[in-house]
């Protein structure tokens, strides 16, 4: 019979091969006829595994067709990115709207609308709500009472920005190639937006 | 590698290895006078990867040299396999046969007395076989180095642990700052807004603290006119501030009010 | 930015999740923009639990396409138990054919035969690339425009290499001056003979 710490990691190495839930006679069946455990042993393995699996991000579970390794709940949330699908992009009628709020807020829809030259769109300023780059800060006090819009901290982090001043003057952006200057400045880090996990080019 | 299961796999330095298994009987080496039970031959045949492979063992066998080969008995030897096997009808690739022809030209000029002049002095024949022997045997130990790395599946596995409730969440777009700048610089094009007055140096910042007065006024309520000012971002701040209350109030978006002379200004948002 | 605890506890969560080895830029992506761990942190993470993994059934292993946690060879005797099939076993002409693809990309199929001696089979060609250890790069400029053959990552990842360079070194050949000299003799021109393909040793 290995010993209990053999027993473990064979066990360990098991549930994690198969991918699937193993009941006890399964986990014994691994083993030469004369040197199988008992299912008593295993259940201490079992136990054991599951206590060196405190604060760590995977833990044993019993399950109706016997033990799995699962990862724990709490991590979900990231793990999940990894069958994400690929984002959608925002129009180009959402980054103007965007640019527009950051440049000249305080701002209402209808100066945003003037300077386009054309409506924005309800959902554009959902959307930029929603993600929480931009909100209203009052209303200005004429008919109407239109909504002024600002952009947020939370823009701000998006971005890598410190402040609203670490974007390029207006004058600066007169020509792509002060762009691009500005940015290498000012943002080397979003240029390496997280590509989304499934879609690895070759 | 020494793997020996169930693979028509030959060793030559494996001596003991059975070469084939014929009516049972194991069959440990090859007769040296070359007689092969017909039924083994095909299995012989099998254990071989091409005239190379077969070549590479005739010279092997013997503990020879490959750079001292013995063109003369590998030859025959090399031959009388190949014309064995004809007999048998067994289906050779005509590679097996180009590799004879190629041997017997090689043997019958080693065979001519050298002759004494010129530039066919230095020519042995021998050479480019030598090379393409060579060449074949270093990626036939490519190949077994290759079987002996760690496959997946078969000496170590990928382990996976269950996702209990995955859910695909729906990834919000990335976006890169220059798309914005960019989107931005489409704008001002189509709104000519180049030459506007307010393209200044500071308006950015001038803008964020507009905000930023905006969110500490809420509607209705009073507030100090110093207390808009914060000491620790210096003169700068200050003036920034300064101008950031002008121009809201310049776009009546905020209202200053006196009580008296000298009284404290107190500044009211004309937010709704 | 997560602690290092929770850091490596979830890069461990996501490994082991994915089933599949995961690149340092996939395992970025599983965090906020603004959350975001360098890959140098990442590679701390990776570190830790490689430590933490000592005396366990597994291991963490750097292959082609990242980083996976596999069962630590010695406990395949028993992890393979789970599995009726035994693994496949490759013939001599795919694994010589393999290893000519792999050492000498990139290399035409004539190319390979010439060094072989011998043709080579399609389904042998077939094979490889339904397994995605070799693909197609482009064709030779010459007549008949044959295929070039590389190897993928996949096929470092079956074989448990980080990359080409961690291939076993190929054995030493001697130049036709050295065989020459071993002959005594001076001139390697051999125009007789059939002419080989040129494949002189890198």
């Amino acid at each position: 019979m290995p010993d209990e710490d053999r027993l473990k990691q064979i066990v360990e190495a098991a549930l994690l091969a198969a991918g699937r839930p193993l009941a006890l006679d399964q986990l014994q069946a691994l083993f030469e006829v004369r040197e199988q455990p008992e299912k008593k042993q295993l259940r201490e393995a079992l136990a054991m595994l599951s206590e060196a699996y405190q604060g760590r991000g995977i833990e044993v579970a019993e399950v109706g067709s016997g033990f799995r390794i699962q990862v724990r709940a709490e991590f979900t949330p990231w793990v999940s990115k990894l069958w994400a699908e690929r984002p959608p992009k925002y129009s180009r009628a959402l980054l103007e709207t965007l640019a527009l709020i950051a440049y000249r807020q305080p701002i209402t829809r209808g100066e945003i609308e003037d300077i386009r030259g054309v409506s924005v769109s309800t959902n554009i300023v959902k959307t930029l709500t929603e993600r929480e780059w931009v909100r209203v800060v009052g209303h200005r006090d004429v008919p109407g009472k239109p909504a002024l819009y600002v952009t947020t901290k939370e823009f701000l982090d998006y971005f890598n920005l410190k402040g609203l001043n670490e974007l390029p003057t207006l004058a600066e952006i007169r020509d792509l190639d002060s762009i691009n200057r500005e940015l290498e400045l000012v943002d080397p880090e979003t240029e390496s937006q997280p590509k989304p996990a499934s879609h690895e080019s070759e | 590698m020494e793997q020996t299961e169930g693979r028509p796999h030959y060793h030559p330095e494996q001596e003991e290895m059975p070469f084939a298994v014929v009516l049972g009987e194991p069959l440990a080496t090859p007769p040296t006078d070359l007689y092969i039970p017909p039924d083994a031959l095909e299995v012989f045949l099998d254990a071989f990867e091409g005239p190379l492979d077969l070549l590479l063992y005739l010279i092997r066998r013997q503990n020879l040299n490959i750079l001292d080969i013995p063109i003369a008995e590998i030859t025959d030897q090399y031959v009388q396999y190949i014309e064995m096997m004809n007999e048998l009808r067994l289906e050779l690739a005509a590679e097996y046969l180009v590799m004879a022809a190629m041997l017997a030209e090689i043997k019958s000029r080693m065979l001519l007395p050298k002759p004494v002049t010129e530039e066919e002095e230095g020519d042995d024949p021998r050479a480019e076989l030598i090379r393409r022997l060579q060449e074949y045997e270093r990626y036939k130990q490519a190949a077994e180095d290759l079987d002996g790395l760690q496959h997946m599946t078969r000496d170590t596995f990928q382990v996976h642990a269950e996702l209990v409730d995955r859910h695909v969440e729906a990834r919000e777009p990335d976006v890169v700052l220059r798309e914005v700048l960019l989107a931005l610089q489409d704008v001002l094009h189509r709104a000519d807004m180049f030459t506007s007055h307010r393209v200044e140096k500071e308006a950015l910042s001038v803008r964020e603290k507009m905000s930023y007065v905006l969110q500490r006024v809420n509607a209705g309520e009073f507030i100090r006119f110093t207390d808009l000012f914060v000491i620790s971002e210096g003169r700068l701040g200050l003036v920034v501030t300064f101008l950031a209350i002008l121009e809201l109030l310049k776009e009546a978006l905020l209202e200053l009010v006196q009580a008296e002379d000298f009284a404290p200004i107190h500044v009211k948002a004309k937010l709704s």
